[in-house]
């Protein structure tokens, strides 16, 4: 049968974003894909360079608009890496809540998002309904529903409000009902099944050469977390596993895998969360006033070249990194050289390539599975 | 037995009020000699008219029954939009005194109630603007049926769109196809009686015409993904095409079953069959019903087999390129084929305008009496109006969509061999368990007991639907998962899955 | 010529005038009810357009639906910063889409830049490639201030009237790409 | 359970201790560094020369097991002096991948992890003179990761990596003109200092971006 190129973007349901695959079909298979980015390039690393560090933190919340809490902590860990400063441990408890509360909104958004890549209108409204409760805990830290400008260098910016504690415990106890039941909606669908099963296979090691992170690898059965392998915050101290989806007889992790080790991940920060409210240091229902040093430690403003910042990070959808080289304008005020590392960037040329074999209908099915964001891919 | 409503009868009987009439005015004019068939066809015109209006009008109310239904699966309200803002305007914004506009001053009155209803149902104060403004679909927040004014609205809008045509389309093609679809569709509509007393035609072999009617739509769906001259266009042609190929005969089966048990091919006969052979269809052949279901809901391509329109990767499937009131028409067509289809389920499996229990109903004493008086066409579109919610949008917004691939395989080797053994059942028991003595009367409200065995009335009926209940449970429960640690099902590429290094090929 | 002739009559009978009057404010009715929008999702703020369809704030109570093609749409609903890669592209969705046909840029960088006015790569808001009917501000918006801007925008819909336009030539369709 | 400061401090001395014992010679040099933020885990940081980066790449890959390629950073000194003109900062970690039985399951105890089990970050610096074609050796096809992270560092800042096959735009337009790479410093931001390179900051005038590329 004659192939033919299929440009499927850059406006397009299955992108999830802005950039194109082209796709080679012969008849409904997928012979040959190519992935072209740059549709949103806003050139974030050049715009920092004319920004001190604080100045920073909001373009770094718009890198990911679905997880804007971890970029901004990810980047805050590096500016504190160069800038050489210690964060008082409540203030690492906060972010860590507020971290993994982003991370069960940006699961929950992808959840939702995958619903109708396969098909399932109601997924979608249900999963924004339960993403609402965690939008409505940060927008009481952050003060907004998307981009919180949260974290600052050397602590956070304000302290959890009195009560606090006591919705978030509530609501998080609430979504874990939540999540056996959307588990009961799907695990329980043969559809469902036989649209993820044995679909999207990717090896483990191929993955890992390749630069895929975060839940994708684990859900091939590699059992590597930032959290405990190069371990920032307070995340030994709270009690919690990395969710690794066991390998099946055919080795490396096909969609299925990749949705369950996501479902596990949300599990694993409501407990996470539940624990890590109690065991904050100055107690759960104190408020500590606005640069208190229980919350915000005093940090420089200026650093000297030659000196360089790292921070490797546990996002939403794997490792990000941000590499900060100090020693910019005005004496040291900004950063000489930021750079930034997405997980996606480097993962969506990859998928492209998984998909060679598979039918058309599987493209969003296997796209959808590794959580796409284009806000970070093309920065 | 007959709905006592008899509109066919009131149109074409020759005592009837239009058809005297009409001989009468005639009478003595060159005209008389054929004043019979005149009046006839005159008659027969309205008769069509009329229920097609009534068909083609009460399929708004499945729009607002599947927009609604949705929402409240999906923990929304749903549409609101009322006809207030008609008169009111948008936040307090009105098009100004707009009858003034019209000649001669035939405005006034409309300007006239216009102001009466800004004045009673418009924004009570000034000083509740705010409170208005979010009430504005609504009048102090009631509204009678919210949201069905929403696709009055919607359909209305296509009409004044934009028609555009691309370029490099096979402009004929592209133009014909909706007419084709559309026509097609409407057609399969004159087949459909509301009851036995209103129907627009009803030829011998109506259960036939109905689905070579609906045979015709797909060639159309063919045309238009072709010509548009666009590859997501294309292939969702393609898949329509081979989906509904591979469902169109296990779908023709079924109803060859439901031919062999009534005995007929003519719809109205086969609604009579059920009534008087006392059991409806659907606990004689319940996998004859479930198997209708899953390729009607194939044939009008709803989830999850809507592969031809599947939004996630082919955009808006064969219809990606129709805008404004072509696509406004495609939109309709659908729903009027999935209306047909629930009514179709209706008339075959349901027993059409026959109310459930009719037989014992009828022969209570108070209610006996009231029974024929309940109209058989409300019946039928109450019963179709709830297999659409119950079955079609259900599936719809609670099950994902499945695989072309998956699709074809589950037409071909599954439906197609249970249709086969529908049909030699359906054989078995019109041979060896129908008792023709006792079927009732035509006219009888009693109902018959055709379906006894062993002189225990009704056995052959609750027997069948208790055994495929037991079927389906059965299957239902067959999956231990925590045993099951395999994939259930693996993708068959032309390379074993897991074998592939993504680019090193 | 029998057009001609047919035309004379209309405009001597002023039927035109009343059916353009009478039906004109049913069919502005049912364009501002029904505003079909284009399933585009940019940036940020496509998150937020997303929430505006789903429980808490239902956007299809106020009969805002998402099509995926821009042939069956009528409001783009450009939500996050204009690329230089991406402007020539905007443009083409927007000549997609049939008249009537409305725009709203959503959020700072689809009005202005936003954040990135700065940069290399960004235009300085979506007006400067195709027009804007309804301008969002915030970063990004919430979906109620964006259920406000469609409210905005069916204001702005009575004010210049749907009803189909008196100076359309024929009934020939505009067909894309051609002069 | 997270690694501790003395197990990464122990795998990065290792390492340090093997890279210099086979590169010492040859102008590279290895040290342990340790993060200043709260923690202050150690990582390992190289300075290695342009003409030996492709052998200590294959060393690093295969001797040491460097599986992960994480980011490419490229940076532009023009006022670093003759020799800084240009340098190339690579991120790598050191990830345990166990290509696991099927149905099984092994959860790392990451106290218990020793050698080159354990995961470790490793910076490798190479400096570049001053010149308009700062040019390094690709690791393109010994980490298929470094395959779009050196595409986007040339995008953007120009470094040129010798024998990176299918090099082209990732970020800016492809249209964009031969040389430009906005992370250069001669490049100002818009409204700070005009700068040729915004003549057509609204982007008109210009062709389809897939104009001979759409299949």
């Amino acid at each position: 049968m004659a192939q033919m190129w299929i440009t499927m973007g850059p406006q397009h349901p299955m992108t999830h974003g802005l950039w194109t695959l082209r796709v080679k079909v012969d008849g409904e298979t997928v012979v040959d894909t190519e992935a072209e980015l740059g549709y949103i390039h806003r050139g974030v690393e050049k715009i920092a360079e004319a920004r001190d560090f604080t100045q920073i933190t909001p373009y770094c919340d718009r890198l990911c608009y679905v997880s804007a809490m971890t970029w901004a902590n990810s980047y805050i860990y590096a500016a504190e890496d160069l800038l050489e400063v210690e964060v008082p441990e409540r203030a690492e408890y906060v972010r860590l809540i507020a971290a993994e509360c982003q991370r069960l909104a940006s699961h929950l958004m992808w959840l939702g998002a995958y619903g109708p890549d396969i098909g399932s209108l109601t997924l979608m409204t249900w999963c924004m309904r339960d993403r609402e409760m965690f939008l409505d805990l940060l927008q009481e830290l952050g003060g907004s529903r998307m981009h919180y400008n949260y974290p600052r260098v050397g602590g956070i910016k304000r302290d959890i409000p009195v009560g606090f504690a006591d919705r978030l415990i509530a609501k998080v106890k609430l979504f874990e009902h939540r999540i056996d039941e959307y588990e009961m909606m799907l695990d329980e669908s043969t559809i469902w099944l036989v649209r993820l099963q044995g679909v999207g296979y990717a090896k483990a090691e191929d993955m890992v050469n390749a630069g895929v992170s975060g839940p994708n690898i684990r859900a091939a059965g590699v059992n590597y977390d930032v959290r405990w392998a190069h371990p920032y915050s307070v995340y030994d101290q709270v009690d919690w596993e990395p969710a690794v989806e066991k390998p099946t007889s055919v080795k490396g992790a096909d969609c299925y895998d990749r949705y369950r080790v996501r479902m596990e991940e949300m599990r694993q920060s409501c407990r996470m969360i539940l624990d890590a409210i109690e065991k904050i240091p100055g107690g759960k229902n104190t408020n500590y006033a606005n640069g208190d040093e229980m919350i915000l430690a005093k940090a420089p403003t200026r650093a000297p070249e030659g000196a360089s910042g790292f921070s490797h990070y546990e996002c939403t959808r794997g490792a990000s990194q941000f590499y900060i080289q100090g020693g910019g304008d005005g004496r040291g005020k900004n950063p000489y050289r930021l750079s930034i590392r997405s997980p996606m960037f480097i993962t969506i040329p990859y998928v492209a390539k998984t998909m060679i074999g598979y039918k058309v209908a599987d493209i969003p099915a296997i796209m959808g599975s590794f959580d796409p964001c284009i806000g970070e891919t093309d920065r | 037995m007959d709905d006592k409503y008899d509109l066919v009868g009131f149109f074409l009987s020759k005592d009837g009020l239009l058809r005297s009439g009409i001989i009468g005015v005639l009478e003595g004019t060159p005209l008389e000699e054929s004043a019979g068939s005149l009046s006839f066809a005159i008659a027969t015109f309205a008769v069509v008219n009329v229920v097609f209006l009534m068909l083609f009008f009460s399929q708004f109310a499945i729009l607002w029954i599947e927009r609604k239904a949705v929402a409240r699966m999906q923990d929304r309200y749903g549409a609101t939009t009322a006809l207030r803002s008609l008169w009111v305007g948008e936040n307090g914004v009105t098009a100004g005194e707009w009858w003034n506009m019209l000649p001669f001053g035939l405005g006034k009155p409309l300007g006239a109630v216009n102001k009466w209803l800004n004045k009673n149902f418009g924004n009570r104060d000034e000083n509740f603007a705010t409170v208005d403004r979010v009430n504005n679909r609504s009048w102090m927040g009631k509204t009678i049926v919210p949201g069905f004014f929403q696709n009055v609205a919607d359909g209305m809008k296509f009409l004044v769109k934009e028609h555009m045509v691309p370029q490099r389309a096979d402009r004929l093609i592209f133009e014909v196809s909706p007419f084709l679809i559309v026509s097609s569709t409407l057609l399969i509509l004159g087949m459909i009686p509301l009851s036995s007393g209103i129907y627009a035609t009803n030829p011998d072999l109506s259960i036939l015409y109905a689905i070579a009617i609906f045979g015709i739509a797909p060639i159309g769906v063919f045309f238009a993904g072709w010509s548009s001259n666009n590859k997501y266009t294309l292939i969702g042609g393609i898949r329509s095409a081979a989906q509904l190929t591979a469902y169109e005969i296990p779908l023709l089966l079924t109803l060859l079953s439901v031919a062999i048990l009534s005995g007929t091919f003519n719809i109205i006969d086969s609604i009579h069959f059920q009534h008087s052979a006392g059991a409806w269809n659907i606990f004689l052949m319940p996998l004859g019903a479930a198997l209708f279901l899953i390729t009607m809901i194939a044939e009008v391509e709803r989830v999850p087999f809507d592969m031809p329109e599947a939004e996630a990767e082919l955009v808006e499937g064969w219809w990606t390129e129709y805008g404004g009131m072509r696509f406004g028409m495609l939109f309709m067509a659908e729903y009027i084929r999935t209306y047909a289809a629930c009514f179709l389920f209706t008339h075959f499996f349901l027993g059409g305008w026959h109310l459930p229990f009719h037989g014992t109903l009828a022969s209570l004493p108070v209610v006996g009496a009231a029974v024929p008086l309940v109209p058989g066409a409300i019946i039928t579109l109450v019963k179709s109006w709830l297999v659409f919610l119950i079955v079609f949008v259900w599936a719809r917004f609670a099950l994902a969509r499945i695989r072309t691939d998956q699709i074809l395989e589950f037409g071909w080797r599954m439906l197609l061999p249970l249709a086969v053994l529908q049909v030699v059942l359906a054989l078995v028991y019109r041979l060896y368990l129908f008792s023709p003595d006792g079927m009732s009367a035509k006219n009888d409200p009693a109902g018959g007991m055709a379906w006894d065995a062993f002189g225990i009335p009704y056995l052959v009926p609750i027997l069948t639907t208790l055994f495929w209940l037991g079927v389906f449970f059965v299957y239902l429960n067959d999956e231990d998962k925590s045993v099951n640690q395999e994939r259930m099902f693996h993708v068959h590429t032309d390379k074993p899955a897991g074998t592939v290094t993504p680019g090193q090929e | 010529m029998v057009g001609d002739v047919t035309d004379e009559a209309l405009k001597a009978t002023k039927i035109k005038q009343f059916l353009s009057v009478l039906a004109g404010r049913y069919f502005n009715w049912a364009g501002r009810k029904s505003l079909f929008t284009l399933h585009l999702g940019i940036k940020c703020c496509a998150i937020e357009m997303a929430a505006a369809a789903t429980p808490r704030f239902d956007g299809d109570r106020f009969g805002v639906l998402f099509r995926s093609s821009p042939r069956q749409s009528d409001v783009l609903l450009v939500n996050g910063p204009i690329s230089k890669k991406f402007a020539d592209k905007i443009v083409r969705l927007w000549e997609q889409m049939p008249e009537p046909k409305y725009c709203i840029a959503m959020g700072e960088c689809a009005i202005s830049g936003g954040p990135y006015f700065q940069s290399y790569n960004i235009l300085e808001g979506v007006d400067t490639v195709i027009p804007v009917d309804v301008y969002i501000p915030g970063c990004p918006p919430r979906p109620e201030a964006l259920i406000d801007g469609f409210g905005l925008l069916r204001e702005k819909i009575i004010r210049i009237g749907a009803a189909p336009s008196s100076g359309r030539k024929g009934d020939k369709p505009i067909i894309v790409g051609e002069d | 359970m997270r690694i501790t400061n003395e197990q990464a401090d122990t795998a990065a001395q290792a390492a340090v201790e093997v890279i210099t014992g086979r590169f010492g010679g040859a102008n590279v040099t290895a040290s342990v560094e340790h993060h200043a933020n709260a923690l202050k885990m150690a990582f390992v940081r190289v300075h290695v020369p342009p003409q030996h980066w492709t052998a200590l790449a294959k060393h690093l890959r295969f001797d040491l097991g460097v599986n992960y390629c994480s980011m490419v950073t490229g940076t532009h000194y023009p006022e670093g002096g003759a020799d800084r003109g240009w340098e190339v900062v690579y991120h790598f970690m050191r990830q345990p991948v166990e290509d696991q039985a099927p149905h099984t399951n092994t959860v790392h105890i990451a106290e218990a992890l020793k050698g080159d089990a354990i995961p470790l970050e490793f910076e490798i610096v190479i400096t570049l003179p001053q010149g308009d074609t700062p040019s390094v050796p690709s690791v393109q096809n010994i980490w298929v990761g470094a395959d779009w992270n050196e595409k986007e560092t040339w995008d953007l800042v120009g470094i040129q990596f010798d024998g990176h096959e299918n090099m082209h735009r990732v970020l800016n337009p492809h249209d964009s003109p031969d040389g430009f790479h906005p992370l250069q410093k001669q490049h100002k931001i818009r409204y700070h200092d005009f700068n040729e390179m915004y003549d057509d900051a609204q982007g008109f005038g210009r062709k389809p971006t897939d104009e001979g590329r759409v299949k």
